[in-house]
């Protein structure tokens, strides 16, 4: 492990900002699943990360997710213990939520609902995107 | 590897982890802690349920900065703090801490 | 400039492979360097020693290697990842009690440290995400 | 400025849709691997059409992924560029950022 990846990452000047776009659903492969992995380990390492939930992405905040049978874990479990980690900036597409009928009050509260223009200006101004 | 607890034969692994995390017990936790040169007081063991809770609520054993936090948010700014959680489970809390409440290795490869 | 590609798919599988393979190809040959190849979710499989087809076709993981071995380039793979599908140096491979490590010389098991670090210090990140 | 990859056929995916709906003017999208149908543009894609000519995004598409499949450029209504590996790297570089469509 780099150790100058905290160093280096703390940087407050914004040209470091790294964007997780998170566009796929639990479960069914995972792809979300290492994308929280990829922000929890953000957030230990003190590094500063911003997530997007975008297209089907969305339905990994859905609220209510029931793990019993299924070998997975609760994915909405591992999302709720971000800001434990230090990631807070957790931005949900508000078309992309209206498109699937899904409400604000279906999401996990940890979220941001931002919409359209504010999606481009967040993608206008990363430094970086990791594409998940 | 085994531990022999009472009797009872646990499977660690090299690390010390329990292999099947059905077997811990508050005396496995004594006897894990044990390896660690470690002699468990209610100290300990309010963070060792901490840790419990934790797992039990995000299904993930914590990295130190989260447990840090964790803490904090359940026990205050007193014991919150990276160097009251190092005096208890030297000489890397959220490792050590996680392995004596049964918790499954952090796998995050940080 | 300083490319970072993260490969996501696995090869045969997919194209992702050979894509990406074909792009840090061009990228040398253009004279940019590789910061670093970051083998995610099943990208992991690129690094399998155990990848075997018949002659007249191409084995995208010694091809990778090659690359690697020629232009001494950073192949990094995700550990998490790489234990859950089955790819493990011997060092793992023996902590957890498995018969042999399968993981090709040249590519390393590492955190998702690395990648984030690879995203803080590249100039350009490219991922190649999975085909299917 | 955001350089765009897709590889998945508009007909079987959505994520060609999704990038056209979230592309912003003056970005850039390439169509590699099962993306590369896209430029065929039957009605599916079509329909995103409107938006995309107001925006001023360039379109290409990877040569060799294009060609292995025996596709052929002037069936589709958009302009789009074929472009090689190295082009492509090219491409990447003119961008100050790429996302990945999957």
């Amino acid at each position: 492990m780099n150790d100058n990846v905290t160093d280096n990452t703390s940087a407050t000047d914004g040209s470091k900002r790294i964007l997780l776009v998170c566009r796929h659903a639990p479960y069914g492969t995972s792809l979300a699943r290492e994308s929280i992995e990829t922000a929890l380990a953000a957030g230990a390492l003190g590094v500063d990360i911003t997530l997007l939930f975008i297209n089907d992405g969305v339905w990994q905040l859905y609220n209510h997710q029931q793990v019993s049978v299924i070998a997975a874990k609760n994915h909405g479990a591992m999302l709720s213990a971000l800001p434990l980690y230090g990631v807070e900036r957790l931005l949900v597409d508000e078309k992309s939520l209206s498109e699937r009928g899904i409400k604000a009050s279906n999401l996990t509260d940890i979220a941001e609902v931002i919409d359209k223009d504010q999606v481009k200006h967040l993608l206008a101004n990363c430094k970086v995107i990791l594409s998940f | 590897m085994i531990l022999e607890i009472e009797g009872k034969m646990l499977a660690i692994d090299e690390d010390g982890h329990l292999l099947k995390l059905a077997d811990w017990s508050k005396t496995a936790a004594c006897a894990l802690a044990e390896q660690e040169n470690i002699t468990l007081d209610e100290r300990h063991w309010e963070i060792i349920d901490l840790l419990r809770e934790f797992h039990a609520t995000f299904e993930l054993s914590p990295a130190m900065r989260p447990l840090v936090n964790y803490v904090r948010s359940k026990l205050g700014g007193e014991k919150g703090r990276s160097i009251y959680l190092m005096q208890l489970f030297p000489p890397s809390p959220a490792r050590v801490a996680s392995k004596i409440a049964g918790l499954p290795k952090p796998e995050n490869c940080l | 400039m300083k490319f970072t590609i993260v490969i996501l798919g696995a090869p045969y599988s997919g194209e992702t492979a050979d894509t990406a393979c074909r792009f840090a190809e061009a990228v040398i040959a253009q004279g940019h360097n590789i910061y670093r190849l970051f083998f995610y979710h099943d990208g992991v499989h690129n690094a399998s020693s155990l990848v075997t087809l018949p002659q007249d076709e191409i084995q995208l993981p010694q091809r990778w290697q090659q690359l690697i071995d020629q232009y001494h380039l950073e192949a990094v793979v995700c550990i998490a990842s790489a234990l859950r599908r089955g790819v493990a140096n011997d060092i793992e491979a023996r902590r957890f009690g498995k018969p042999c490590g399968n993981l090709l010389e040249g590519f390393e098991l590492a955190g998702i440290g690395e990648l984030l670090d690879a995203a803080a210090h590249s100039d350009r990140l490219i991922t190649f995400g999975p085909s299917s | 400025m955001i350089l765009h990859t897709v590889n998945k056929s508009p007909y079987a995916n959505q994520c060609l849709v999704d990038c056209l709906t979230t592309a912003a003017t003056g970005d850039t999208i390439i169509l590699i691997e099962d993306g590369v149908y896209g430029a065929t543009a039957g009605p599916l894609f079509d329909k995103s059409l409107p938006q995309l000519s107001e925006l001023d995004i360039k379109l290409y598409v990877l040569r060799p992924d294009f060609e292995a499949r025996g596709l052929h450029l002037g069936q589709s209504v958009l302009h789009f560029s074929l472009v090689d590996d190295h082009r492509f790297v090219e491409l990447v570089l003119e961008a100050d950022k790429v996302l990945s469509w999957y």
